[in-house]
């Protein structure tokens, strides 16, 4: 893609530009309809109807969620830190977004096709705690204070087992880049890394219940890194006002709400990829069939981003299920249940391998 | 001026400037926010140097843990506020003296004595692979101990919490 | 250790009978009712906004008197007896005019208290709910049928009745007056000065 | 009364067609507080569940004053809470609307007289832009005080708001 847009372009100043704001094109108009999506799936599963009256069935309600959001008056508090409460916005969105640039969209595109993809994102999920520590910080607001603590001390606890469940999976495919990982589980959906992956031995078999043990793990542990329900501590709004977001209003509420949503997506794209082939096609290409292979990168796409809003719509459907944990029932989850059962699953999935 | 050299500059100057106001400020918080710059400054030098896994793991232990856990104890320390923390700079003039003919020595014998070799940049390679087998054979037993030590102190850590809490019971 | 996996079991598996009754609840038909599209009926005794038949209304303040937070007003001028008010339609005859009947809304408390006190059933509540407001002032209903014309046209005539007869009742008390006095004087011969203070009859009545 | 007035005094397009669409974003998407004070509130939270579903017409509950559009002053207010309502209203950011809803909030209700601890309409701190009444009104009363005041939105200018 890089290369294309370089030969198009003519310089790569601007096609570096254009290849990294691609992801954009993408989130703007995935926040849209996942906001609206959220709304309606809560009404119907509330035997609601959702939003209505904004074009035919609520379509346009996000459009005007966001004029009426940036026509709102900005809000800094007196005793807030203008800088950084100013910052911390930007800053969660960039922690999002930049997850982005790992993730295989399809196997042309993709936006740094290193060999650390999957590294990375556990790396730069840290990036928005920081943003919201420091939100949380700078509003000079005791609850948005607790929801900032309480949502880095999430995030980085179910970073281990989010952790430990990627190092099973490196382990088992021996690659860290996204792409290869999702190269690696092509044709067919039986040779995902769920069903065992590509290879035809006996250990498959073996491998299957270990694999979904480690999906549901790792599910659960992305679950609570951005921050969802029933892990959604930081904005528990009986407890703590709106969290980390109490002291703010119009765009830059805006912005950690783009963030909320970019990571929905994000860590269902990432779940999608370890486990249910990435952009892989589920019954081989259509562009194959047809000899037409232009056609397989737009397939792949297709595939890319319904298996990641499929995850995003069990997150919702989650989230209209279970009420929220306390915070030591958090705690227990990840310390006591799912740090234990990925640890012995990574050594059960070691010596799977080895046989 | 090619585009890695605007990149390592623009790099360079966050990490420079935002290391200077970790040092000058008298805010203890906006020092600490600041380090996030600065490391961060530090993870895309890496990047250009070609050191992808090392970049990540700066990016990963230390935006994601060290500086968290900083944060932490920065805020939840009690009293950080009544607490008279001496940030500001005390005895400028010797400091500038002693500083400056360290830093004199130094850079004189960097510039001098060194022979430095200029090159093209070598096309990036991933080193991950390079530096697991490395990890796993030559280093393998410098790398056990370090886990041991890792898992020592995280035991260590974790039974004095618990003595803390038998005796809040009690 | 048993316990530990019984707990972990039983956590995933609550978890999913929860998402299986979520997911079937996405599929049932929503019960919602779109409001300024489709209205319900409302049940026969709703209580909703107060109404009042001046047609029937005789001024009794009956229903104001009920009232637990004094929402209602009115006043009423006594009609002369010549002018014919007509009868309500049960049969009562008229003898006010009801020169202001107000209910303030915004006070109201839908209480129905003020509906079983009326001796002519005029005052009760409707089924109307929809009629919120710009303007606090708004929510002051006026039922009144006469104008202000009228109704200063109607005091006057009151006033003016009310004059008369206390003049008439004036000159038949001095008269009296005169005829003790002379009485007196007869008597003692020592006419009284004193005269008796007329008291002030009330200027409207309430019923 | 700034700048803007000035350049456009007289309605052109531009103008125009652009205050439609905000006015339509805001009146579309009116984010309420959730806040509830009494007996109208049960009333309130009946209008946001199933069977009135506020969320029809884009009205979403957020907790925190600062994201909010619109308070819903839902039922008595007491002297006491009339500072709170009070600051919760100037926290709120412009533009911000208030409905208020029942008796209670319209004028103190069955306590204008003798309540010694109520505040006689809540108008008396904040300026209120619909009055629903009824005590406490049905949900639908509540529906149609917010389409009066999406009726109101619509006829805003962005010269001069109105709240």
């Amino acid at each position: 893609m890089y290369n294309f847009l370089t030969e198009l372009t003519g310089n790569e100043i601007i096609a570096a530009f254009i290849s990294a704001m691609l992801p954009v094109v993408f989130i703007v108009p995935f926040v849209i309809f996942g906001v609206l999506a959220e709304r309606k799936v809560s009404a119907h599963i509330q035997d609601r109807l959702g939003p209505m009256r904004v074009g035919y069935h609520g379509v346009l309600q996000t459009v005007a969620d966001f004029f009426k959001l940036i026509q709102k008056e900005d809000i800094i508090a007196e005793g807030a830190d203008r800088k950084f409460f100013n910052l911390a916005p930007y800053l969660v969105f960039v922690g999002s977004y930049a997850v982005y640039a790992a993730l295989p969209f399809t196997s042309t595109y993709i936006g740094s096709e290193t060999d650390i993809g999957l590294f990375y994102i556990i790396a730069v999920s840290g990036f928005a705690v920081a943003g919201i520590l420091m939100g949380g910080w700078a509003s000079n607001n005791k609850y948005s204070l607790y929801g900032a603590l309480r949502s880095a001390a999430q995030i980085v606890s179910y970073e281990i087992p989010t952790a430990l469940v990627i190092l099973s999976m490196v382990m088992l495919t021996g690659t860290l880049s996204l792409a290869t990982m999702s190269e690696m589980q092509t044709a067919y959906f039986w040779n995902w890394n769920i069903f065992g992956g590509a290879e035809w031995a006996f250990t498959k078999l073996l491998l299957i219940p270990f694999m979904f043990i480690a999906f549901i793990i790792l599910y659960i542990s992305t679950l609570a890194e951005v921050n969802r329900l029933p892990f959604d501590m930081p904005e528990a709004e009986s407890e703590l006002v709106a969290g980390y977001s109490t002291e703010y209003s119009g765009m830059k509420f805006a912005m950690f709400f783009l963030a909320e949503y970019g990571n929905m997506f994000a860590v269902s794209a990432l779940v999608s990829v370890i486990f249910f082939g990435g952009y892989q096609s589920p019954f081989g290409y259509l562009g194959n069939s047809l000899g037409l292979q232009w056609l397989i990168p737009y397939e792949q796409l297709f595939w890319f981003a319904l298996k990641g809003i499929l995850f995003v719509l069990v997150q919702m459907w989650l989230r209209w299920t279970l009420p929220r944990v306390r915070v030591d029932q958090l705690m227990t989850i990840c310390w006591k249940y799912l740090i234990p059962y990925s640890f012995a699953n990574l050594i059960i999935i070691g010596l799977i391998t080895l046989l | 001026m090619e585009l890695y050299d605007i990149i390592f500059y623009l790099f360079a100057a966050i990490t420079l400037l935002s290391a200077f106001i970790v040092v000058t400020s008298k805010n203890i918080v906006h020092s600490a926010f600041n380090l996030l710059f600065t490391f961060f400054g530090v993870t895309g030098i890496y990047v250009l140097l070609g050191a992808d896994f090392i970049a990540v793991v700066q990016l990963l232990v230390y935006i994601g843990g060290i500086l968290i856990l900083l944060l932490f104890g920065v805020m939840l320390t009690n009293r950080i506020t009544s607490v008279d923390i001496r940030t500001g700079t005390v005895h400028i003039i010797p400091a500038v003296i002693g500083i400056g003919i360290l830093w004199g020595a130094l850079t004189a014998i960097i510039a001098f004595k060194t022979n430095w070799i200029v090159k093209p940049a070598d096309s990036m390679e991933p080193t991950t692979v390079g530096l697991g087998n490395l990890l796993l054979t030559d280093y393998v037993l410098v790398f056990e101990l370090l886990g041991i030590l890792l898992l020592i102190a995280l035991i260590g850590a974790a039974s004095i919490a618990r003595r803390e809490f038998e005796e809040l019971k009690d | 250790m048993k316990q530990y996996f019984k707990n972990t079991w039983e956590g995933l598996w609550t978890v999913f009978v929860g998402m299986k009754i979520t997911f079937k609840h996405l599929f049932v038909p929503s019960v919602t009712i779109q409001y300024p599209d489709v209205k319900v009926p409302l049940p026969e005794r709703v209580r909703n906004r107060l109404y009042v038949n001046m047609d029937d209304c005789i001024g009794c303040d009956q229903c104001a008197r009920a009232c637990p937070v004094e929402c209602i007003e009115i006043e009423t001028v006594k009609s002369m007896p010549e002018e014919d008010l007509g009868k309500t339609s049960n049969g009562k005859k008229k003898a006010l005019w009801v020169t202001k009947f107000n209910i303030d809304i915004a006070k109201c408390c839908y209480c129905q208290l003020c509906v079983f006190p009326c001796p002519t059933e005029c005052i009760y509540m409707t089924d109307v709910y929809e009629f919120s407001e710009f303007k606090r002032e708004d929510l002051l209903y006026k039922f009144s049928t006469l104008s202000g014309e009228e109704t200063l046209q109607k005091k006057e005539n009151f006033e003016k009745f009310q004059a008369e007869k206390e003049a008439q009742k004036a000159a038949e008390i001095k008269a009296k007056a005169e005829a003790a006095a002379k009485a007196k004087a007869e008597s003692e011969s020592k006419p009284n000065s004193d005269e008796t203070k007329q008291s002030e009859p009330p200027k409207q009545e309430n019923s | 009364m700034g700048l803007l007035d000035k350049e456009f005094s007289d309605g052109n397009i531009v103008i125009a067609k652009t205050e439609d669409l905000f006015n339509w974003a805001r009146l579309s998407s009116l984010w309420q507080l959730s806040f509830g004070l009494a007996c109208c509130a049960i009333e309130m939270m009946a209008t946001s569940a199933s069977h009135y579903d506020f969320d029809r017409f884009g009205v979403m509950p957020r907790p925190t004053p600062r994201q909010a559009d619109v308070i819903i002053i839902s039922g008595t207010v007491t002297l006491k809470m009339a500072t709170r309502i009070k600051r919760l209203y100037e926290q709120m950011p412009d533009p911000k609307y208030i409905i208020s809803m029942g008796s209670c909030a319209n004028c103190g209700g069955p306590y204008w007289e003798h309540g010694y601890h109520v505040l006689k309409g809540v108008d008396r701190i904040i300026p209120v832009d619909v009055y629903v009444p009824g005590c406490p009104p049905r949900p639908e009363a509540l529906l149609e005080g917010l389409l009066k005041l999406q009726e109101k939105i619509k006829n805003e200018s962005l010269r001069t708001k109105t709240a």
